[in-house]
């Protein structure tokens, strides 16, 4: 006596006799296509969200007290797969760790003189590299005139890298949006520190020079001791943050406003362009490129390496100045 | 195994950094840690690529006194691929934040997953 | 000189690993720029100063300049937005 | 392009024309031009076919990569499928002129319709397998409209049926087609096939594998189980003439493909007592089983006919997998002779729903008394289409059948006619009860609607009546005096075989 | 040294110093600028293709006054000649047909960014074209990456934020990777140009020294590159980012960026770390199994989807999977298929976006099946666009898929492992594809139902511009599909240039 189907209505079998008989068509049903996620499903994910939101503050409060046991229960869940996570991420770090020490194991020793890194390539940087390039620090040497090709896509990272931080932060006065507005009047968070600290006036008043001098010491020095455009106009920049933050948005803006900025960056990043361009084109095309490499040591020396390490650094500085004040305020 | 690695003690550090810093990258779930993360994976490739130009006893890659000897200095060619590289970092760290910053302003909420299903609720209403 | 680097790389992976176990984001940030700056001086000893000199100014100087902001300017919309939920 | 440029105007001239007649929307309301210009385009159509068909020769058209080109050429194959469907286009074509006065957007129908032969053409005259599939795809695509006419939801759903079964199938068979690609030089149809014995060396297995989907992919259109569930959806909703076309020619296509693939490209003797042909058979016995079953149940009439041709077709798909002679030749002539039988039926239930509006069986009792002419037409292709001797039908039946006895495929030898056989008391089992209950409805039928709409003696007009009139005759005339038919068949199977 | 040499380098640095001064120009002459330096460098990579053709092999040319080891260098030959064509080609089109729908989405004053972006996008990717150097790939990259990421978000809605930093993220961990392996190779091998290295590298397989590190470099590269490019199980980001960017920007992601770093992928295996010890590693087969793999589970997402441009986008994920598959095959062939397949995608996805554009400008910038239903009626142009699209990624005879389709199951048969797998999966994948386009193809085309909402009047002929742009991108499937002999024979060639 067999059992009786009472659900042979949605039976596998009937379905596959619909099929055969052409009353069904597995495919089309997927033709009228209805949001994915109805509003129940919806409610759900919004209630699991504030779950997981109860939770995180459950927890802090759980470790002091004792809680009812449901309350438990319910995190749990989540708990649980919080554990199954963090688990998960320390497999992956060690996994990944280990292949890499394996590898690490079959690589040369570190600071052997006859490691293959150390072959006929950086033997020519440090033979000839002073008499082609002109510069005392090999390194800036390299950068700027064997491998310049690389460090002008640099340069262009930070500029497209500033051009998307503009994007994404500045705030335009004139905007016609009320949004913006708004924002402009939130942004502006000068009002949660102190104003004119006396203190940090004196400091800055010391510092700054200071450090400005430093910065452009590194920068001008870049092709005779270690430095160089990026480093110098790091430091540049940090001493224009500090400059900022003691004397405040005003004072800046005669010195320093948006249009210097677009100025500035163009201008040097035009020179670099078209510096290097004349020199990768007479380079490729076998011209003597009538570049005078000046006496080695010397302050005006190394053909383009100077005015490069100036573009460099005055792009840099202003980048991170742009940095701070669009992440401050949303403007210049 | 062990003893090779010991001798190549920079590598194995420089190993073990990038595990970590790819591994907060990847799953942390927290924005400005996963950043950390990315800077920690970063300077950790910079520290393996340095250590690999570094020679036992050797000085620093700037002529000093006109020495222009092989044996005298160290390899240039990593520094000047790290120097690179750090400006790369330091652009993508500065954007990164951005984002992150108005993603905050939007969402009220670091947790990347977080601020996923709120942009699709939010894309929904 | 061995014996210092190995304790400076050891410290690297400490602050590594606690800046991703930290709750506190200010807390972590400011083990984050130790990190640079350990690794600046690492970088010393691998006889590279032009990185050391990069590496201090950019990663422990500019970067964690931009954490701070990123955590500052967090923390002031936070606190507007209390302040907005006490008002309301 | 160089060749014989005549092979192409069957091909462009109607698609230019339907591209005409659907930009003349906007220009020309008025339906007697359309109507005019439709038709006399399939006239030059059907003598632009003839001409082509007498020249012969071959075409190439463009060259896709090294060894794969886009060609045309003539054959006995393409000369048969050529005429038979420009002929059978142009009298649905007078009959349409009738029909479509009462539907809308005809311009749209008669645009695609005079698309789709040129298409058609195209598939009939390819010269090798790419060629072909091109002209499949584009066939499915063009002739998706006239299945989505109504643009009602359900026939929205039945195109869509019908584009993924045909398209699913179409893949399978592409999955061949790739295959087949690496193996041979060229994939140019030459009886016998082209497969070239070293490539293929180590790879047979791949190739049955790839020949079956080949056959199953394109079973698709020929309705062949189990790809067919488009045909009884796509029926009932496209108007009655796009359904005979679809059931009488279209599905042909696949026929054709069919034939070429296994004739032209692998060669029976490849398949010959393999598991391929097995499988074959047996989908094709369990396919016209099943099919004249299914339209035995069915009470809509557009449905039962499409079940109909579900089963019909099979008989010739049959024929195809004994490779032998006799057997194809009743293949082949079954392709005919079914083209002409099916056309005059769904061109009668089209004149009923015209006329009446009567889409179910049981509704049309008493037709004899509203429409006699039409219905003895229908019997005529009814008694056809069973295989009642002397019409067309026992003909083709009769080689089937015996080319099954001789074929050597051991219990398939003898089950193949008992299905036929079972299969044939089906068909008269769901055809005949129309023109009994038509001429003959009992006593208790008053005919009070007959009566209350006066539809008694009310044939259809003279533009419906006409093709279904040819059609008829050509069913008893075909049976009647099959000899050079069948003569000019059997040298195509002696070519291929 | 004939002029016509220094094309490769005049464009790409054209393009970035129109990138550069783009800067402190308006929205409008920015756009302007970009439009005639694509054209232009297009027209330059044209005569670098010629030249190449004419002469028969490629060259290498120096950036700076040093020669290989030492210096930079870009290299330039028929397959980088090709590509740089067809990037342009599509870039150019892209550009044109989302023209209208950037100046909405874009900030009127942050219009300029815009093309700043587009213009380094294009520099980027000619650079990873032309790049000799592993080091210069890897900041072009970078680039890249950034550059890619502005034209996600430029459109300031939250849903494309946070697709541009996930996307960011993703990208970062594939740059991580990438920036490893460069640094292992680099220890073992000393080199950072492409022809010194492979050479180091070839000696080091003769004897047999650093087989681990070596098969490494192989993972972690392979591995980098198809994170970013978005290969089946890192594909997360794929939908968000391609489906809520402006539809420039997804043409142009999902065109040309992932193809870029797939062409920069082929281009260190075969001049760097050499096709054969690729092959006898096994790690083509594990592309090949996440390529066979992305094949299926992406149209299988596709099909879940009910956003158009979604859909569009996991169909994406399902053609990454075959490029990877065709490299997988390990063959010559396979790699022809392949590249051939990069062409056909960028031109095919970027035709689907920007007619779906006209689309939605008739159906009142609604994006889900319901709301297109019918809109093929009311933007004829863009309705034949997209059918002739889907039709493309379907496989359709004479159109561009169809022939990468066909290269692709050719290929296979080579190889007597893969046949089979490579053949069904083919199989199966294009009938998925068949089911979601061409159930939206009748979507399009079928009547609207009284239960649906009404569609506010909008504008219905689109621009010229999209018109225009439309038409050619159909043009380039078409000559793609009929005429496909000469293109690859030229991949051909130029991948034995590549040996």
């Amino acid at each position: 006596m067999s059992r009786r189907r009472d659900n042979y209505e949605t039976s596998r079998w009937l379905r596959f006799k619909k099929w055969v008989d052409g009353e069904t068509d597995p495919l089309s049903s997927g033709m009228d296509a209805i949001p994915v996620v109805t509003e129940g499903q919806m409610r759900e994910r919004r209630k699991n969200l504030a779950l997981r939101k109860a939770y995180d503050e459950e927890l802090t409060r759980l470790s002091a007290e004792h809680a009812d046991k449901t309350e438990i229960m319910k995190a749990r869940g989540i708990r649980n797969f919080q554990k199954f996570y963090k688990v998960m991420s320390v497999i992956l770090c060690l996994a990944i760790i280990s292949v890499l020490l394996w590898t690490i194991a079959a690589l040369p020793v570190t600071g052997g003189a006859d490691n293959p890194a150390n072959n006929e390539v950086a033997a020519r940087y440090i033979e000839k590299g002073l008499q082609e390039t002109g510069a005392v620090n090999i390194v800036t040497g390299m950068i700027l005139d064997y491998r310049a090709f690389d460090t002008f896509g640099e340069s262009c990272v930070l500029f497209i890298a500033s051009c998307c931080v503009l994007v994404l932060l500045r705030l335009d006065a004139d905007s016609k949006n009320d949004n913006i507005k708004k924002m402009i009047a939130e942004s502006d968070d000068r009002h949660f520190e102190p104003k004119d600290d006396i203190i940090l006036q004196k400091c800055a008043c010391v510092l700054v020079p200071v450090i400005m001098i430093f910065g452009i010491y590194i920068v001008l020095n870049g092709h005779l001791s270690p430095g160089g455009g990026f480093s110098g106009g790091a430091v540049l920049g940090s001493g224009l943050i500090l400059y900022l933050n003691a004397y405040g948005y005003k004072k800046m803006s005669r010195l320093f406003t948006e249009k210097v900025y677009r100025r500035t960056t163009l201008c040097a990043l035009t020179f670099y362009c078209l510096a290097k361009s004349y020199s990768f084109f007479t380079g490729a095309n076998h011209l003597e490129s009538g570049i005078p490499t000046g006496t080695p040591g010397a302050i005006l020396s190394s053909g383009l390496i100077l005015p490069l390490n100036i573009c460099v650094g005055l792009v840099v500085a202003c980048t991170m100045y742009a940095f701070y004040t669009l992440f401050r305020k949303g403007g210049m | 195994m062990i003893q090779h690695l010991s001798l190549n003690i920079e590598e194995t550090v420089a190993v073990i950094l990038f595990g970590v810093g790819f591994t907060i990258l990847l799953l942390h779930r927290n924005l400005i840690k996963k950043i950390m993360g990315m800077n920690i994976m970063d300077t950790a490739t910079y520290l393996f690529l340095a250590s690999k130009g570094y020679i036992t006893g050797r000085a620093v890659p700037i002529v000093v006194d006109g020495v222009q000897e092989v044996s005298a200095y160290i390899n240039p060619v990593p520094s000047g691929l790290v120097l690179t590289g750090i400006v790369v970092s330091v652009s993508t760290t500065a954007l990164m934040l951005s984002l992150t910053i108005r993603l905050y302003e939007r969402y009220h909420s670091l947790d990347l997953d977080e601020i996923l299903i709120l942009a699709k609720e939010e894309e929904q209403t | 000189m061995r014996l210092f680097e190995c304790i400076l790389l050891l410290c690297l992976i400490v602050c590594a690993v606690s800046v991703a176990f930290t709750r506190d984001l200010l807390t972590s940030i400011i083990i984050f720029m130790s990190y640079s700056l350990l690794m600046c001086l690492i970088w010393m000893i691998l006889q590279s100063p032009d990185l050391a000199i990069t590496e201090a100014a950019v990663g422990a100087g500019v970067t964690s300049i931009l954490f701070f902001l990123t955590l500052k300017k967090i923390r002031a919309i936070r606190k507007e937005e209390q302040n907005e939920q006490e008002e309301g | 392009m160089e060749g014989n440029m005549i092979l192409l105007l069957p091909m462009v001239c109607p698609v230019a024309a339907g591209i005409v007649v659907l930009a003349g929307k906007m220009f020309r309301k008025d339906r007697k031009y359309l109507t005019g210009v439709s038709v006399m385009v399939l006239v030059l159509e059907f003598a632009l076919t003839l001409w082509a068909v007498m020249s012969g020769g071959s075409l190439t058209m463009l060259r896709l990569t090294e060894r794969l080109t886009l060609g045309l050429g003539v054959d006995e194959v393409s000369r048969l499928f050529a005429v038979l469907t420009a002929s059978v286009w142009l009298l649905v074509g007078i009959y349409s002129v009738a029909y479509m006065s009462h539907e809308e957007e005809e311009h749209r129908f008669f645009g695609y319709y005079l698309i789709v032969v040129g298409v058609l053409m195209g598939l009939n005259f390819s010269a090798n397998l790419i060629t072909l599939y091109v002209f499949y795809e584009l066939m499915t695509l063009t002739s998706l409209p006239l299945v989505l006419h109504e643009r009602s939801k359900e026939a929205v759903r039945a195109g869509l049926k019908y584009l993924f079964y045909s398209v699913a199938g179409a893949f399978l068979a592409l999955f061949g087609i790739f295959f087949l690609a690496g193996v041979s030089e060229s994939l140019t149809f030459t009886a016998g096939g082209v497969l070239n014995d070293g490539a293929l060396a180590g790879k047979e297995g791949l190739l049955l594998i790839s020949a079956f989907c080949m056959i199953v992919g394109f079973g698709a259109k020929a309705g062949m189980f189990p790809l067919h569930g488009w045909l009884p959806t796509a029926h009932p909703v496209a108007p009655a003439c796009a359904s005979a076309v679809l059931s009488g020619l279209i599905t042909k296509a696949g026929v054709l493909a069919i034939i070429r693939v296994v004739y032209y490209v692998i060669g029976a003797d490849r398949l010959r007592g393999t598991w391929v042909q097995n499988g074959w058979i047996l989908l094709t016995l369990l396919t016209v089983f099943m099919g004249s079953m299914l339209a035995y149940r069915e009470p809509v009439m557009k449905k039962r006919l499409a079940y109909s041709t579900v089963s019909q077709v099979s008989y010739v798909l049959f024929g195809l997998s004994m490779l032998n002679q006799t057997a194809f030749v009743g293949a082949l002539s079954h392709v005919v002779f079914h083209s002409v039988i099916k056309h005059a039926l769904f061109l009668t239930a089209g004149a009923v729903i015209v006329t009446t509006g009567w889409t179910r069986v049981e509704q049309m009792r008493g037709l004899g008394q509203v429409m006699p002419k039409t219905l003895a037409c229908y019997t005529i292709a009814a008694l056809a289409l069973i295989g009642i001797p002397p019409a067309s039908g026992f003909v083709s039946k009769w080689y089937l059948a015996s080319g099954a006895l001789s074929s050597g495929t051991g219990v398939w030898s003898w089950a193949g006619p008992a299905v036929l056989l079972v299969s044939a008391l089906l068909t008269a089992g769901y055809l005949l009860p129309l023109t009994i209950q038509g001429y003959f409805p009992g006593h208790d039928f008053k005919g009070e609607e007959i009566q209350k709409r006066k539809l008694a003696g009310k044939e259809p007009s003279l533009w419906m009546l006409a093709p279904i009139g040819v059609l008829a005759a050509a069913a008893l005339l075909f049976g009647c005096f099959p000899g050079s038919l069948i003569s000019m068949l059997q040298s195509i199977a002696a070519s291929v075989l | 040294m004939s002029f016509v040499q220094n094309f490769p380098f005049f464009s790409i640095i054209l393009a970035m110093f129109s990138g550069i001064i783009s800067s402190v120009l308006s929205g409008k002459k920015a756009r302007n600028l970009s439009l005639v330096m694509i054209a232009v460098t297009t027209a330059l990579s044209a005569g670098t293709l010629l030249f190449c053709l004419r002469t028969g092999e490629s060259y290498p040319y120096m950036m700076g006054h040093f020669p290989a080891p030492w210096g930079n260098e870009i290299r330039a030959g028929i397959l980088e000649g090709v590509t740089a064509v067809f990037f342009g080609v599509v870039m150019f089109l892209a550009v044109l047909g989302g023209l209208d729908h950037t100046a909405e989405d874009v900030e009127e004053n942050k219009l300029n960014l815009f093309y700043i972006m587009i213009d380094l996008m294009l520099s980027s990717l000619l650079a990873l074209v032309y790049t000799n150097d592993l080091f210069t790939a890897y900041v072009f990259v970078e680039i890249n990456t950034i550059a890619g990421c502005g034209l996600i978000m430029i459109r300031q809605k939250g849903r494309s934020m946070s697709a541009a930093i996930r996307y960011m993220i993703m990208s970062q961990l594939g740059s991580g990777l990438f920036l490893i392996g460069l640094s292992i190779l680099y220890d073992i091998t000393g080199h950072l140009l492409m022809s010194p290295a492979k050479e180091s590298v070839a000696a080091l397989a003769a004897s047999g020294a650093y087989r681990i590190p070596m098969l490494v470099i192989m993972a972690v590269v392979g591995v980098g590159l198809a994170i970013k490019s978005g290969l089946y199980p890192f594909h997360y980001w794929i939908p968000d980012t391609y489906g809520y960017a402006t539809p420039t920007a997804s043409a142009v992601l999902s065109g040309l960026v992932s193809k870029g770093y797939i062409f920069l992928l082929i281009k260190i295996f075969y001049r760097v770390l050499g096709y054969d010890n690729l092959v006898s590693s096994q790690m083509v087969n594990v592309l090949y199994v996440f390529g066979i793999t992305g094949m299926v589970m992406g149209s299988l997402h596709a099909i879940h989807e009910t956003d158009t441009r979604r859909m569009t986008a996991y169909s994406s994920v399902a053609q990454i999977g075959y490029i990877y598959m065709g490299i997988g095959l390990g063959t010559q062939y396979g790699m022809v298929a392949a590249v051939f397949h990069i062409f056909t995608h960028s031109a095919t996805k970027a035709l689907l976006f920007i007619s779906a554009v006209g689309l939605y400008e008739a159906s009142g910038d609604k994006k889900d099946y319901v709301s297109l239903r019918g809109a093929g009626y009311r933007n004829p142009l863009a309705g034949i666009g997209f059918t002739v699209g889907s039709l493309s990624m379907v496989g359709f005879p004479m159109l561009s898929g169809f022939i990468s389709k066909l290269l692709f199951a050719t290929s296979a048969l080579e190889s007597p492992h893969k046949m089979l797998p490579t053949l069904i999966v083919l199989a199966v994948s294009t009938t998925l594809n068949a089911v979601y386009f061409l159930r939206l193809v009748i979507t399009l085309y079928s009547r609207r139902r009284p239960e649906d909402a009404p569609i506010p009047e909008v504008k219905v002929r689109s621009s010229w511009h999209l018109r225009l742009a439309i038409l050619c991108f159909i043009a380039v499937n078409l000559v793609l599909g009929m005429w496909s002999q000469p293109i690859v024979q030229a991949i051909a060639d130029g991948l034995a240039m590549f040996g």
